[in-house]
């Protein structure tokens, strides 16, 4: 709990216009603060041999929405992430990122992916700072603080637990300011307090800097505490599309009954 | 001076005394040249040089300008060192039991192919009443063939100057024939036909500094072997009686040495060592080349 | 650029041929001399010769009943002083040093050696290429076992795999991407020392023929013996691919490299 | 086995310096002549001698002239390639054939066509040196890139980092460790090379100073050389491991070898 | 929950004597059914370096109990279990197996580690049989079943999606039987469900092979569903030593409060 209310002071995660003129300042005028783009998906196939993952998917995402994705274990949840990321192409159908086909990597786009994948050469802050932005240290080192490490800065990835890994690529993820950020389990490893802390960081640093957010998470809880909109991924199509009022509101009674019909539904 | 003459040598021979001496550039330089010397391990490799245009003039044995002719080298035979037949023997351990050449029936006999013992071997066996199919040739270049002759994997030893020297000091090794009344074994001055086709002068101030040097060599045989031992890495004694078997007095060459190397030329021929018979008066120096 | 369409087999020998061809038209042009470097042509009618006659057929298959003792007997010793130095940090102090000293040893320096060990019969030409396929396949070896996974082998020590399930299931496997490397260069070093060590009394082999052509000026036929080098090392990469190929389907990118043409 | 609680430096001496005075007991005791194989004393007398009348300084440092000057040349050329062919399937297709061909063919019979080409001066010495080191640095560098972990090449591609970024922050770091094992090879053929380039008309270097001793049978002298090379080997594993421990620092396996003495 | 229902009349997941006796009739006498071991550490800690993570730890585990240990990323969960498994030497104290010292990997101990650590080089199965014991296929192929990835024993490893390695590693950790059962986050990276279904497989062995397990987990609400007994890890020593009554019963009031307990532990 300590951590999430350092980030007021913090220069990096600074809250309101503040934060973000300091943050302005800082990158030059060449890095306008990003906003999110809308993201559309029509007829996507994607089959791997003789194996479909996914089958006929339709997507919009609008601008700055804030999505959570549930669904069973190989179901097709991070090979959706990968196609918006441009790492996969889809054997049907158009992925578009701001109405433009994806080709290639967009680069609006960050995606943490499911595994940390850290380079072990490189030190935790070089990890962080991986695009080597201008004012790269400074921001990977608030990055860090943010997620709980800055202590670690100077380690080698591979002495990391498999937590501090995890909150390590976390802090790479937010650290690149991405219009659109692609979220896969990003929280899996965490106990139950860390996750709380970077749920706060998450929930603050979308509502200052507007990003489009797609979040996979086998946590039900997680996907009502931070999305608008909570998706059901199952057989390689969308059996449930959830729209959830208020999202960051506490545990309620209603909560209890989406929950229900989201489980119902994968 | 603006020409240059690339001269090739080994390092045993006339050419590095020479060299030491500076003869060849103090004749050379009134004429505009001046000399570039390049060492070579063997005559094949300085021919081959030769060959590509890459040297102008160089010494070498009987044996390699054979090849190269065979192999189409633009070489020209300028003038020999006379018949030096000690300088070659076929040699065995010194407690060997075999007595004459014809005692090589069936053993093996160490040579370096295509070289001018090969060529004495032939006469050997063929003075002895042998055919060369009664021996099991070993083809081993000098270093190695000294190796496997010390270690007893032949049982002769067909050899040159300076390493029959040395193995006769050293190993004591046993002369069964030196090369008297079989070869004679010249030592040929070859250069390339062009260079020596264009630059009649130069070519003949070469000669005038061998002729120099070998007059200084014959009369100061310690002195040479002093000089080159050090060079060589052969100790004084190996070599006095090295140099001692050589003959100095460079002549340009004549009718009868022509005919003797194309009786080398047609003894490899028939080994099948060149593919095609080859006239080598076509190239010495002054029959039209 | 253009993307090539064309299968492997077939781009592969794009660049070879291309430059056979350039190099007949300069020798037919006059470009080149003949006597310094003959056409395609002529060293194709010395290797139609040389296939006629047998002697080809014979050299190639002394030397490689030569290359492929000295290849087993180095290769082996290789792999294992590769795994031995890679897994049991005494014997790495003890030996990798000396095998570094070793291994920068010219052969042609120690033939007199080897004759005075060996004779000059088959066993010091043996000899000479194992020593020439020994060093890669240990160097390669060496590092392949050291790069494995700790986690991997973590695991499976706590899953209870003794010394030689270890070995076979985790190490070996973990390592053979890079021994195939050191084997693809033992293939061609195999060939490289037997010139090397065909030099040694021989009276056939491709490097005896080689070298013999050399000493004699036929430069028609030292060119049929590049050539055939070079085929001998397309040879061993046909096969190291197999291999590869056979061995490697897990991998991503020996997997990929096979099925994606272009 | 009893611990070996030496350090790595003494450890490493252990096996050479043990040869080194049992060939000396045996030269002394007369178990092999002098005449074959001279005693180690003898070769320390050869080594003082060429010390002291400074020919072995100038042999060295031409001889290292020439081994740097191919070592740059080649290492880059090799590099280069490596990275290419690992990392653009068309130059694989095109070129790594062709490479696997051309690694094949002997120095020593190239020679010819290398005096055709550049002469019988210093370039011809550099070629073949540059031929020697090319190929292993070429193979591991190529090996290094095709087996770096592509979820890291993606991970790079997806936070932007461009051709650039990613060769030199991703590729160039996970290639690392199997580029050093080339250059470790590279090192040693360097001077392999040399030997058999310092027969093309030479009057100097270590090459030239063996093979010429070896001609003329001084086998002190040619002793002296294997022992120099052996040095040159050490120096080279010496530098390759410096360059090791200052850049795999974050390598679990060359972190650890260098911590734990035993 | 139709993979739980299968369990049933799976010939190796067989419930009660009767699947017992099976088993042991198959793997011949040689093999009785693993019986679980004591653990006791005393005194234990550990420092990489400058870095003090466990300090003085004591704790007893009797034969055949289950025990989770919960607490903060980075808090030294990990390196315990890698203590137990042998993995890891402590700085101080000791780790005795049933009251023998661990001196090098305790053949009785198995450790499902956070990371998958499958083989790439082998198929699904055959990583799941990797210590290849008599009848090993058929045993994998059944643990496989068990956890749902039957279909893609053939499959390579680098094919699977983050939950489907997981589970593999479930199934080889399961597969292996053995007397102490060391679980680092088995389920971290599996949804609601699929992780429901592998608490019902875990807890169902658990009571019929009696191995003593240790679960690391962040999830209080697992802790409190499988385990006898709670840690919480905090700071390198234990800060809640918890006995939790029947805790395979269904979510109660008095859950609540354990929970709470838990976390304001960690
Ligand atoms: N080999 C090592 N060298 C140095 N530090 C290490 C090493 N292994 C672990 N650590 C450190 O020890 C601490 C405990 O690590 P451990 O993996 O036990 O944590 P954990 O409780 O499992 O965390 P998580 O829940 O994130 O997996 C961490 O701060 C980690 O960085
Ligand atoms: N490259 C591939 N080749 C073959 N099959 C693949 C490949 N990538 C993924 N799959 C298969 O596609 C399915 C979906 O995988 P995906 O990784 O998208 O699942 P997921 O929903 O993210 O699962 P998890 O929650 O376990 O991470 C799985 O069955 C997986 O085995
Ligand atoms: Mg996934
Ligand atoms: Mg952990």
């Amino acid at each position: 709990m300590t951590l999430a209310t350092e980030f007021l002071d913090d220069p990096f995660f600074g809250t309101g216009l503040l934060g973000r003129a300091a943050r302005a300042e800082e990158a030059g005028p060449a890095a306008p603060a990003p906003a999110g783009l809308p993201l559309e998906l029509a007829g996507v196939a994607k089959a791997f041999g003789a194996r479909q993952v996914l089958r006929g998917l339709d997507l919009r995402v609008e601008a700055g929405a804030f999505v959570a994705v549930v669904g069973r274990s190989g179901g097709g949840k991070s090979t959706l992430l990968r196609l918006l990321a441009g790492l996969e192409r889809p054997s049907a159908g158009t992925v578009a990122i701001d109405g433009k086909p994806v080709t290639g990597i967009p680069a609006a786009a960050r995606l943490m992916f499911q595994e940390p994948r850290l380079l072990p050469w490189q030190r935790v802050i070089a990890n962080v700072g991986i695009a080597r932005e201008p004012g790269w240290r400074a921001n990977a080192l608030a990055a860090l603080e943010a997620v709980g490490l800055a202590d670690r800065a100077e380690d080698w990835p591979s002495l990391l637990s498999g937590g501090q890994r995890q909150r390590v690529a976390l802090a790479r993820a937010l650290e690149s300011r991405p219009s659109i950020l692609l979220l896969d389990e990003p929280f899996g490893a965490l106990d139950a307090l860390t996750r709380r802390e970077m749920h706060q960081l998450l929930a603050r640093l979308w509502r200052e800097r507007g990003f489009t957010a797609v979040l996979i998470t086998h946590d039900v809880d997680e996907a009502l505490a931070l999305a608008e909109r909570v998706l059901v991924l199952r057989e390689g199509a969308i059996a449930l599309d959830l729209p959830v009022a208020s999202p960051r509101e506490a545990h309620g009674a209603g909560e209890a009954a989406l929950k229900a019909r989201i489980l119902a539904a994968v | 001076a603006d020409k240059v003459v690339r001269v090739g040598y080994q390092k045993y021979g006339t050419f590095l005394l020479l060299k030491a001496r500076g003869i060849l550039e103090r004749k050379l330089e009134p004429l505009g040249y001046s000399v570039t010397w390049t060492e070579f391990p063997g005559g094949p490799q300085l021919l081959e040089a030769l060959n590509v245009g890459a040297l102008d003039f160089g010494v070498t044995g009987e044996a390699p300008p054979i090849f190269a002719q065979a192999a189409g080298a633009p070489l020209v035979y300028v003038a020999n060192e006379p018949a030096a037949p000690l300088s070659e023997a076929i040699l065995v351990p010194k407690d060997s039991p075999l007595k004459s050449v014809a005692d090589l029936k069936g053993r093996k006999v160490a040579l370096n192919k295509g070289s001018n013992v090969h060529y004495l071997l032939v006469k050997a066996l063929e003075k002895a009443g042998l055919a060369y199919g009664d021996i099991t040739p070993v083809f081993l270049p000098p270093a190695d063939a000294r190796a496997a002759f010390q270690h007893g994997d032949v049982d002769a030893w067909a050899i040159w100057d300076p390493f029959q020297a040395s193995a006769e000091v050293t190993l004591e090794a046993r002369t069964l024939t030196s090369g008297e009344g079989l070869v004679s074994n010249h030592q040929f001055y070859l250069g390339e036909q062009a260079f020596v086709a264009g630059n009649g002068p130069a070519v003949d101030a070469i000669l005038a500094s061998i002729r120099e040097i070998d007059a200084w060599a014959k009369g100061n045989v310690d002195q040479a072997a002093a000089e080159l031992a050090p060079a060589v890495g052969i100790p004084v004694p190996v070599l006095k009686l090295a140099l001692s078997r050589q003959a100095w007095d460079v002549q340009p060459v004549s009718a009868a040495v022509a005919a003797e190397q194309q009786k080398i030329a047609d003894t490899f021929h028939d080994l099948k060592l060149i593919p095609k018979p080859l006239k080598v008066e076509d190239v010495v120096r002054g029959n039209g080349s | 650029m253009a993307p090539l369409s064309v299968p492997r087999g077939v781009a592969a020998w794009i660049l070879p041929v291309t430059l056979l061809v350039a190099w007949e038209i300069a020798a037919d042009t006059g470009l080149i001399s003949a006597r310094t470097l003959p056409a395609p042509s002529a060293v194709a009618l010395a290797f139609r010769q040389a296939l006629s006659d047998g002697t080809l057929v014979q050299a190639v298959a002394v030397s490689t009943g030569r290359a492929l003792q000295g290849l087993a007997i180095g290769g082996l010793l290789g792999f294992g002083l590769g795994v031995l130095n890679g897994l049991w940090k005494p014997a790495e102090l003890l030996l990798d040093s000396t095998l570094q000293m070793l291994r920068n040893v010219p052969h042609l320096a120690i033939i007199p050696l080897v004759i005075l060990w060996f004779g000059i019969g088959e066993t010091a030409k043996v000899f000479l290429v194992t020593l020439g396929v020994l060093f890669p396949v240990y160097l390669n070896t060496y590092h392949g076992v050291r790069t494995i996974d700790p986690g991997l082998l973590e695991m499976a020590r706590v899953y209870g795999l003794g010394p030689f399930a270890r070995f076979v299931r985790v190490i070996l496997p973990g390592a053979l991407p890079s021994i195939f490397v050191g084997l693809r260069y033992g293939l061609g070093l195999m060939w490289l020392t037997l010139i090397v060590a065909e030099t040694i009394s021989a009276s056939s082999g491709i490097g005896y023929m080689t070298m013999n052509a050399r000493e004699f000026m036929q430069i028609d036929v030292v060119l049929m013996g590049i050539l055939i080098y070079a085929l001998l090392g397309k040879l061993s990469d046909v096969i190291t691919r197999a291999l590869e190929h056979a061995t490697l389907a897990w991998h991503p990118s020996y997997a990929a490299s096979q099925e994606t043409p272009a």
